[in-house]
Protein backbone atom coordinates (compact mmCIF):
# COMPACT_ATOMS: atom_id res chain seq x y z
CA UNK A 1 0.00 0.00 0.00
CA UNK A 2 2.12 3.02 -1.41
CA UNK A 3 1.28 6.22 0.30
CA UNK A 4 2.15 9.83 -0.21
CA UNK A 5 3.44 11.41 2.80
CA UNK A 6 3.96 15.38 3.30
CA UNK A 7 6.17 16.74 5.57
CA UNK A 8 5.52 20.64 6.89
CA UNK A 9 7.46 23.11 8.74
CA UNK A 10 10.69 21.70 11.24
CA UNK A 11 8.99 18.66 10.13
CA UNK A 12 10.33 19.03 6.86
CA UNK A 13 13.47 20.58 7.55
CA UNK A 14 14.76 17.58 10.08
CA UNK A 15 13.54 15.18 7.31
CA UNK A 16 15.45 17.04 4.60
CA UNK A 17 12.06 16.69 1.97
CA UNK A 18 8.81 17.85 1.69
CA UNK A 19 6.92 14.99 0.12
CA UNK A 20 8.24 10.90 0.14
CA UNK A 21 6.00 7.71 -1.46
CA UNK A 22 6.20 5.41 1.37
CA UNK A 23 4.83 1.51 1.28
CA UNK A 24 4.69 0.43 5.31
CA UNK A 25 4.14 -2.88 6.40
CA UNK A 26 0.80 -4.35 6.57
CA UNK A 27 1.14 -4.15 10.82
CA UNK A 28 1.25 -0.84 10.37
CA UNK A 29 -1.95 0.77 11.39
CA UNK A 30 -2.31 4.17 12.28
CA UNK A 31 -0.72 7.61 11.50
CA UNK A 32 1.54 7.03 15.05
CA UNK A 33 2.34 3.74 13.56
CA UNK A 34 3.82 5.17 10.65
CA UNK A 35 5.52 7.77 12.66
CA UNK A 36 7.24 5.03 14.39
CA UNK A 37 8.50 2.89 11.55
CA UNK A 38 9.55 6.40 10.09
CA UNK A 39 11.78 6.98 13.04
CA UNK A 40 13.64 3.60 12.71
CA UNK A 41 15.18 5.03 9.86
CA UNK A 42 17.18 7.05 12.41
CA UNK A 43 18.77 10.44 11.35
CA UNK A 44 16.38 13.50 10.48
CA UNK A 45 13.51 11.27 10.74
CA UNK A 46 14.80 10.25 14.05
CA UNK A 47 15.20 13.94 15.02
CA UNK A 48 11.86 15.20 13.47
CA UNK A 49 9.97 12.56 15.20
CA UNK A 50 11.58 12.78 18.43
CA UNK A 51 9.01 14.70 20.12
CA UNK A 52 5.48 13.04 19.60
CA UNK A 53 3.56 15.44 21.25
CA UNK A 54 4.42 17.71 19.47
CA UNK A 55 3.57 16.22 15.76
CA UNK A 56 0.00 16.32 14.18
CA UNK A 57 -1.52 15.26 11.28
CA UNK A 58 -3.98 14.83 8.47
CA UNK A 59 -4.70 11.90 6.37
CA UNK A 60 -6.53 13.07 2.67
CA UNK A 61 -6.40 16.74 3.94
CA UNK A 62 -8.45 16.39 7.18
CA UNK A 63 -6.95 16.85 10.26
CA UNK A 64 -6.64 13.91 12.56
CA UNK A 65 -5.48 12.66 15.86
CA UNK A 66 -2.24 10.52 15.28
CA UNK A 67 -3.82 7.31 16.79
CA UNK A 68 -6.61 7.19 13.62
CA UNK A 69 -6.22 4.49 11.15
CA UNK A 70 -4.62 5.34 7.93
CA UNK A 71 -6.04 2.21 5.82
CA UNK A 72 -7.13 3.47 2.54
CA UNK A 73 -5.04 6.69 3.15
CA UNK A 74 -3.91 8.50 0.10
CA UNK A 75 -2.15 11.12 1.25
CA UNK A 76 -1.00 11.65 5.07
CA UNK A 77 1.00 14.62 6.32
CA UNK A 78 2.69 14.83 9.57
CA UNK A 79 3.80 18.53 11.04
CA UNK A 80 4.15 20.61 14.30
CA UNK A 81 1.23 22.86 15.90
CA UNK A 82 0.13 25.19 12.92
CA UNK A 83 0.76 29.04 13.93
CA UNK A 84 -0.81 30.57 11.22
CA UNK A 85 -2.81 34.19 10.88
CA UNK B 1 -20.73 34.18 -0.62
CA UNK B 2 -17.09 32.89 0.50
CA UNK B 3 -13.84 33.74 -0.64
CA UNK B 4 -10.96 32.40 0.67
CA UNK B 5 -7.02 33.39 -1.22
CA UNK B 6 -4.02 32.27 0.06
CA UNK B 7 -1.21 34.03 -2.02
CA UNK B 8 2.66 34.73 -2.43
CA UNK B 9 1.49 38.62 -3.39
CA UNK B 10 0.61 41.76 -0.78
CA UNK B 11 -2.75 41.61 0.08
CA UNK B 12 -4.55 44.35 -2.14
CA UNK B 13 -7.13 45.52 0.65
CA UNK B 14 -9.01 48.55 -1.99
CA UNK B 15 -9.55 45.55 -3.63
CA UNK B 16 -10.84 43.24 -0.76
CA UNK B 17 -12.56 46.13 0.48
CA UNK B 18 -14.57 46.70 -2.74
CA UNK B 19 -15.65 42.95 -2.57
CA UNK B 20 -16.45 43.39 0.74
CA UNK B 21 -19.07 46.40 0.13
CA UNK B 22 -20.70 45.31 -2.85
CA UNK B 23 -22.70 43.02 -0.90
CA UNK B 24 -25.08 45.90 -0.19
CA UNK B 25 -25.09 44.41 3.26
CA UNK B 26 -25.11 47.73 5.98
CA UNK B 27 -22.05 46.14 8.18
CA UNK B 28 -18.43 45.38 7.13
CA UNK B 29 -16.01 44.11 9.86
CA UNK B 30 -12.58 43.41 8.87
CA UNK B 31 -9.73 42.47 10.56
CA UNK B 32 -5.48 42.54 9.54
CA UNK B 33 -3.31 41.08 10.72
CA UNK B 34 0.55 42.84 10.04
CA UNK B 35 4.08 41.60 10.36
CA UNK B 36 5.30 43.55 13.13
CA UNK B 37 8.88 45.05 13.62
CA UNK B 38 8.98 45.60 17.28
CA UNK B 39 10.63 42.91 18.48
CA UNK B 40 13.51 42.81 16.69
CA UNK B 41 11.99 40.19 13.55
CA UNK B 42 13.24 41.41 10.11
CA UNK B 43 11.19 38.52 8.00
CA UNK B 44 8.28 36.65 8.57
CA UNK B 45 7.94 33.48 6.34
CA UNK B 46 4.63 31.30 6.03
CA UNK B 47 4.76 28.02 5.13
CA UNK B 48 1.06 26.39 4.27
CA UNK B 49 -0.52 22.97 2.83
CA UNK B 50 -1.66 23.84 -0.17
CA UNK B 51 -4.76 22.74 -0.99
CA UNK B 52 -5.69 21.46 2.58
CA UNK B 53 -5.59 25.12 3.43
CA UNK B 54 -8.11 26.25 1.25
CA UNK B 55 -10.08 23.86 2.12
CA UNK B 56 -9.85 24.43 6.23
CA UNK B 57 -10.53 28.15 5.05
CA UNK B 58 -13.28 27.30 3.42
CA UNK B 59 -14.86 25.34 6.17
CA UNK B 60 -14.31 28.12 9.00
CA UNK B 61 -15.83 31.21 6.15
CA UNK B 62 -19.10 28.07 6.03
CA UNK B 63 -19.28 27.65 9.23
CA UNK B 64 -19.27 31.40 10.18
CA UNK B 65 -21.89 31.81 7.47
CA UNK B 66 -24.52 29.64 8.37
CA UNK B 67 -23.62 30.57 12.05
CA UNK B 68 -24.25 34.52 11.98
CA UNK B 69 -26.01 34.88 8.47
CA UNK B 70 -23.38 36.40 6.90
CA UNK B 71 -23.96 37.62 3.42
CA UNK B 72 -20.41 37.36 3.01
CA UNK B 73 -16.94 35.53 4.49
CA UNK B 74 -13.72 36.49 3.14
CA UNK B 75 -10.22 35.10 4.50
CA UNK B 76 -7.13 36.23 2.15
CA UNK B 77 -3.72 34.66 3.33
CA UNK B 78 -0.49 35.18 2.26
CA UNK B 79 2.22 33.08 2.48
CA UNK B 80 6.03 32.89 1.91
CA UNK B 81 8.39 35.22 3.16
CA UNK B 82 7.49 39.00 4.09
CA UNK B 83 9.10 42.01 5.90
CA UNK B 84 7.62 43.95 8.93
CA UNK B 85 4.74 45.89 7.70
CA UNK B 86 3.54 43.47 5.11
CA UNK B 87 0.15 42.48 5.25
CA UNK B 88 -0.28 38.44 6.73
CA UNK B 89 -3.81 37.84 6.84
CA UNK B 90 -7.03 39.81 6.00
CA UNK B 91 -10.83 38.91 6.89
CA UNK B 92 -13.93 40.27 6.11
CA UNK B 93 -17.16 39.65 7.24
CA UNK B 94 -20.14 41.20 5.88
CA UNK B 95 -23.95 41.31 7.27
CA UNK B 96 -26.71 43.13 8.04
CA UNK B 97 -26.13 44.13 11.71
CA UNK B 98 -22.82 45.04 13.16
CA UNK B 99 -23.13 42.60 15.70
CA UNK B 100 -23.32 39.54 13.46
CA UNK B 101 -20.35 41.15 11.15
CA UNK B 102 -18.06 42.00 14.30
CA UNK B 103 -18.46 38.39 16.24
CA UNK B 104 -17.82 36.10 12.71
CA UNK B 105 -14.90 38.97 11.90
CA UNK B 106 -12.94 37.40 15.59
CA UNK B 107 -14.59 34.20 15.14
CA UNK B 108 -12.51 33.64 11.62
CA UNK B 109 -9.59 34.95 12.88
CA UNK B 110 -10.05 33.18 16.22
CA UNK B 111 -10.49 30.18 14.76
CA UNK B 112 -7.94 30.13 11.63
CA UNK B 113 -4.81 30.93 14.20
CA UNK B 114 -5.29 27.10 15.38
CA UNK B 115 -7.40 25.39 12.69
CA UNK B 116 -6.00 25.93 9.22
CA UNK B 117 -2.17 24.64 8.17
CA UNK B 118 -0.16 27.51 8.15
CA UNK B 119 3.24 28.09 9.99
CA UNK B 120 5.86 30.98 10.99
CA UNK B 121 9.08 31.23 10.67
CA UNK B 122 10.99 34.09 11.93
CA UNK B 123 13.91 35.68 11.04
CA UNK B 124 15.73 38.00 13.58
CA UNK B 125 19.26 38.94 10.93
CA UNK B 126 21.16 35.78 10.51
CA UNK B 127 18.89 33.61 12.98
CA UNK B 128 15.78 32.03 11.99
CA UNK B 129 13.04 30.04 13.86
CA UNK B 130 9.51 28.28 13.83
CA UNK B 131 7.48 30.24 15.71
CA UNK B 132 6.15 28.11 18.84
CA UNK B 133 2.80 27.61 18.72
CA UNK B 134 0.70 29.38 21.53
CA UNK B 135 -1.55 28.65 24.53
CA UNK B 136 -3.62 31.72 24.32
CA UNK B 137 -4.62 31.08 20.71
CA UNK B 138 -5.87 27.52 21.65
CA UNK B 139 -8.16 29.26 24.18
CA UNK B 140 -9.18 32.08 21.79
CA UNK B 141 -10.33 29.27 19.26
CA UNK B 142 -12.18 27.01 21.86
CA UNK B 143 -14.50 29.98 23.55
CA UNK B 144 -16.25 29.94 20.12
CA UNK B 145 -17.41 26.25 21.08
CA UNK C 1 -3.44 58.50 18.88
CA UNK C 2 -7.05 59.13 18.01
CA UNK C 3 -8.51 59.96 14.79
CA UNK C 4 -11.87 61.90 15.18
CA UNK C 5 -13.68 63.30 12.03
CA UNK C 6 -17.01 64.26 11.15
CA UNK C 7 -17.29 64.74 7.83
CA UNK C 8 -19.87 65.80 4.66
CA UNK C 9 -17.50 64.22 2.22
CA UNK C 10 -17.55 60.53 1.41
CA UNK C 11 -15.41 58.31 4.01
CA UNK C 12 -11.86 57.44 1.63
CA UNK C 13 -11.38 53.94 2.97
CA UNK C 14 -7.89 53.81 1.43
CA UNK C 15 -6.50 56.84 3.27
CA UNK C 16 -8.04 56.14 6.29
CA UNK C 17 -6.29 52.08 6.33
CA UNK C 18 -3.05 53.90 5.65
CA UNK C 19 -3.18 56.06 8.89
CA UNK C 20 -4.04 52.72 10.50
CA UNK C 21 -1.73 50.77 9.55
CA UNK C 22 1.16 53.63 10.09
CA UNK C 23 1.22 52.56 13.51
CA UNK C 24 3.40 49.57 13.72
CA UNK C 25 0.40 47.60 15.68
CA UNK C 26 0.20 44.03 14.78
CA UNK C 27 -3.44 44.21 14.57
CA UNK C 28 -5.85 47.09 13.00
CA UNK C 29 -9.86 46.42 13.04
CA UNK C 30 -12.26 48.10 11.39
CA UNK C 31 -15.91 48.58 10.97
CA UNK C 32 -17.69 50.02 8.37
CA UNK C 33 -21.27 51.03 8.19
CA UNK C 34 -23.29 51.64 4.83
CA UNK C 35 -26.45 52.97 3.88
CA UNK C 36 -28.68 49.63 3.07
CA UNK C 37 -30.72 50.01 0.40
CA UNK C 38 -32.53 46.92 1.29
CA UNK C 39 -35.95 48.30 2.69
CA UNK C 40 -36.82 50.72 0.06
CA UNK C 41 -34.46 53.61 1.86
CA UNK C 42 -33.76 55.90 -1.14
CA UNK C 43 -32.01 58.28 1.17
CA UNK C 44 -30.68 58.41 4.28
CA UNK C 45 -29.49 62.46 6.00
CA UNK C 46 -27.23 62.59 9.15
CA UNK C 47 -27.49 65.27 11.14
CA UNK C 48 -25.33 66.15 14.30
CA UNK C 49 -24.69 68.60 16.98
CA UNK C 50 -21.21 70.21 15.59
CA UNK C 51 -18.71 70.43 18.37
CA UNK C 52 -20.34 68.28 20.77
CA UNK C 53 -20.43 65.19 18.20
CA UNK C 54 -16.52 65.60 18.07
CA UNK C 55 -15.92 65.94 21.67
CA UNK C 56 -18.08 62.84 22.54
CA UNK C 57 -16.38 61.12 19.87
CA UNK C 58 -12.66 61.95 21.19
CA UNK C 59 -13.86 60.76 24.67
CA UNK C 60 -14.92 57.70 23.17
CA UNK C 61 -11.50 56.87 22.21
CA UNK C 62 -9.64 57.68 24.44
CA UNK C 63 -11.66 55.33 26.87
CA UNK C 64 -10.88 52.74 24.39
CA UNK C 65 -7.20 53.77 24.10
CA UNK C 66 -7.21 53.12 27.69
CA UNK C 67 -8.63 50.07 28.09
CA UNK C 68 -7.51 48.09 25.26
CA UNK C 69 -4.07 50.09 25.66
CA UNK C 70 -4.98 50.69 21.71
CA UNK C 71 -1.74 52.03 19.50
CA UNK C 72 -4.58 54.07 17.93
CA UNK C 73 -8.44 55.06 17.68
CA UNK C 74 -10.51 56.52 14.90
CA UNK C 75 -13.80 57.20 14.43
CA UNK C 76 -14.99 59.10 11.08
CA UNK C 77 -18.56 59.87 10.75
CA UNK C 78 -20.41 61.21 7.77
CA UNK C 79 -23.07 63.52 7.68
CA UNK C 80 -25.38 64.86 5.71
CA UNK C 81 -27.66 63.54 2.21
CA UNK C 82 -26.25 59.65 1.55
CA UNK C 83 -27.72 57.26 -0.93
CA UNK C 84 -27.03 53.43 -0.53
CA UNK C 85 -24.27 52.21 -0.78
CA UNK C 86 -22.63 55.22 1.09
CA UNK C 87 -20.05 54.66 3.97
CA UNK C 88 -21.94 56.21 7.11
CA UNK C 89 -19.19 55.31 9.33
CA UNK C 90 -15.44 54.00 9.55
CA UNK C 91 -14.27 52.44 12.88
CA UNK C 92 -10.41 51.42 12.81
CA UNK C 93 -8.39 50.45 15.95
CA UNK C 94 -4.73 49.64 15.93
CA UNK C 95 -3.21 47.22 18.51
CA UNK C 96 -0.75 44.90 19.77
CA UNK C 97 -3.03 41.71 19.71
CA UNK C 98 -5.95 41.05 17.55
CA UNK C 99 -8.47 40.75 20.70
CA UNK C 100 -7.53 44.13 21.92
CA UNK C 101 -8.25 45.61 18.50
CA UNK C 102 -12.08 43.56 17.96
CA UNK C 103 -12.90 44.18 21.23
CA UNK C 104 -12.29 48.21 21.22
CA UNK C 105 -13.76 48.17 17.67
CA UNK C 106 -17.17 46.57 18.77
CA UNK C 107 -16.97 49.01 21.97
CA UNK C 108 -16.66 51.96 20.11
CA UNK C 109 -19.11 51.07 16.86
CA UNK C 110 -22.00 50.31 19.96
CA UNK C 111 -21.18 53.24 22.30
CA UNK C 112 -21.37 55.80 19.54
CA UNK C 113 -24.80 54.55 18.27
CA UNK C 114 -26.17 55.60 21.69
CA UNK C 115 -22.93 57.98 23.30
CA UNK C 116 -23.10 60.46 20.36
CA UNK C 117 -25.20 63.38 18.99
CA UNK C 118 -26.70 61.88 15.43
CA UNK C 119 -29.59 61.94 14.16
CA UNK C 120 -30.91 59.73 10.99
CA UNK C 121 -33.57 61.11 8.49
CA UNK C 122 -34.49 58.03 5.93
CA UNK C 123 -36.26 58.95 2.84
CA UNK C 124 -38.05 56.68 0.55
CA UNK C 125 -39.60 58.26 -1.86
CA UNK C 126 -41.72 61.28 -1.51
CA UNK C 127 -41.67 60.02 2.55
CA UNK C 128 -39.59 60.90 4.94
CA UNK C 129 -39.22 60.26 8.28
CA UNK C 130 -36.86 60.20 11.42
CA UNK C 131 -35.50 56.80 12.35
CA UNK C 132 -36.44 55.79 16.37
CA UNK C 133 -33.25 55.36 18.60
CA UNK C 134 -33.59 51.56 18.99
CA UNK C 135 -33.54 49.12 22.53
CA UNK C 136 -30.86 46.66 21.12
CA UNK C 137 -28.58 49.80 20.69
CA UNK C 138 -29.28 50.96 24.44
CA UNK C 139 -28.59 47.29 25.36
CA UNK C 140 -25.66 46.64 22.91
CA UNK C 141 -23.95 49.90 24.27
CA UNK C 142 -24.75 48.99 27.93
CA UNK C 143 -23.14 45.76 27.88
CA UNK C 144 -19.87 47.59 27.76
CA UNK C 145 -20.19 48.55 31.37
CA UNK D 1 -30.15 85.54 32.57
CA UNK D 2 -29.82 84.74 28.15
CA UNK D 3 -29.08 81.64 27.04
CA UNK D 4 -28.31 80.42 23.35
CA UNK D 5 -30.73 77.30 22.90
CA UNK D 6 -30.35 74.61 20.09
CA UNK D 7 -32.47 72.53 18.38
CA UNK D 8 -31.85 69.40 16.68
CA UNK D 9 -33.69 66.66 14.56
CA UNK D 10 -37.52 66.30 15.02
CA UNK D 11 -37.06 68.82 17.50
CA UNK D 12 -35.85 71.79 15.19
CA UNK D 13 -38.20 70.92 12.78
CA UNK D 14 -41.27 71.09 15.02
CA UNK D 15 -39.91 74.77 16.28
CA UNK D 16 -38.96 75.77 13.11
CA UNK D 17 -35.53 76.90 13.92
CA UNK D 18 -31.79 75.49 14.92
CA UNK D 19 -31.39 78.14 17.54
CA UNK D 20 -32.58 80.68 19.62
CA UNK D 21 -31.50 83.06 22.65
CA UNK D 22 -34.10 83.28 25.28
CA UNK D 23 -34.12 84.74 29.12
CA UNK D 24 -35.90 82.93 31.11
CA UNK D 25 -37.64 84.29 34.01
CA UNK D 26 -35.77 83.16 37.73
CA UNK D 27 -37.64 80.43 38.37
CA UNK D 28 -36.46 78.27 35.32
CA UNK D 29 -33.76 76.81 37.05
CA UNK D 30 -33.37 73.18 35.26
CA UNK D 31 -33.47 71.99 31.72
CA UNK D 32 -37.33 70.37 32.17
CA UNK D 33 -38.00 73.50 33.84
CA UNK D 34 -37.07 75.47 30.31
CA UNK D 35 -38.52 73.09 28.31
CA UNK D 36 -42.22 73.45 30.40
CA UNK D 37 -41.47 77.25 29.78
CA UNK D 38 -40.66 77.11 26.24
CA UNK D 39 -43.99 74.88 25.80
CA UNK D 40 -46.14 77.63 26.80
CA UNK D 41 -45.56 79.66 23.29
CA UNK D 42 -47.63 76.71 22.03
CA UNK D 43 -47.72 76.11 18.02
CA UNK D 44 -44.39 74.41 17.39
CA UNK D 45 -43.48 74.46 20.72
CA UNK D 46 -45.57 72.60 22.04
CA UNK D 47 -45.97 69.90 19.32
CA UNK D 48 -41.85 69.39 19.54
CA UNK D 49 -41.86 69.17 23.31
CA UNK D 50 -45.52 66.80 23.81
CA UNK D 51 -43.81 63.86 24.93
CA UNK D 52 -41.25 64.56 27.64
CA UNK D 53 -40.03 61.27 27.95
CA UNK D 54 -38.46 61.46 23.98
CA UNK D 55 -36.44 64.36 25.01
CA UNK D 56 -32.53 64.42 25.32
CA UNK D 57 -30.45 67.49 26.31
CA UNK D 58 -26.84 69.21 26.63
CA UNK D 59 -25.50 71.35 29.03
CA UNK D 60 -22.44 73.15 27.69
CA UNK D 61 -22.56 70.10 25.08
CA UNK D 62 -22.45 67.61 28.01
CA UNK D 63 -25.21 65.06 27.91
CA UNK D 64 -27.55 65.74 31.09
CA UNK D 65 -30.62 64.61 32.88
CA UNK D 66 -33.61 66.97 32.01
CA UNK D 67 -33.51 67.65 35.86
CA UNK D 68 -30.23 69.09 35.54
CA UNK D 69 -29.56 72.30 36.94
CA UNK D 70 -29.21 75.37 34.40
CA UNK D 71 -27.69 77.84 36.20
CA UNK D 72 -24.24 79.49 34.53
CA UNK D 73 -25.27 77.11 31.18
CA UNK D 74 -23.97 79.48 28.11
CA UNK D 75 -25.31 76.73 25.76
CA UNK D 76 -28.42 74.30 25.98
CA UNK D 77 -29.60 71.66 23.25
CA UNK D 78 -32.86 69.74 23.51
CA UNK D 79 -33.08 66.99 21.03
CA UNK D 80 -34.22 63.41 20.36
CA UNK D 81 -32.42 60.40 21.65
CA UNK D 82 -29.82 60.12 19.12
CA UNK D 83 -29.72 57.65 16.48
CA UNK D 84 -26.10 57.58 14.99
CA UNK D 85 -23.85 55.08 13.81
Amino acid sequence: MAIEILYFAWVREAIGQGSERVDPPADVTTVAGLVDWLALRGGGYATAFEHRERLRAAVDQAFVPLDTAIAGAREIAIFPPVTGG
Amino acid sequence: MIRVVVQETPIDLAAEFALAEAEDAGAVATFTGLVRGDDGVTELALEHYPGATERALEALCAEAVARWTLAKAAVVHRVGPMVPGDRVVFVATTARHRGAALEACAFLIDRLKTGAPFWKRERRGGDARWVEARESDDAAAARWG
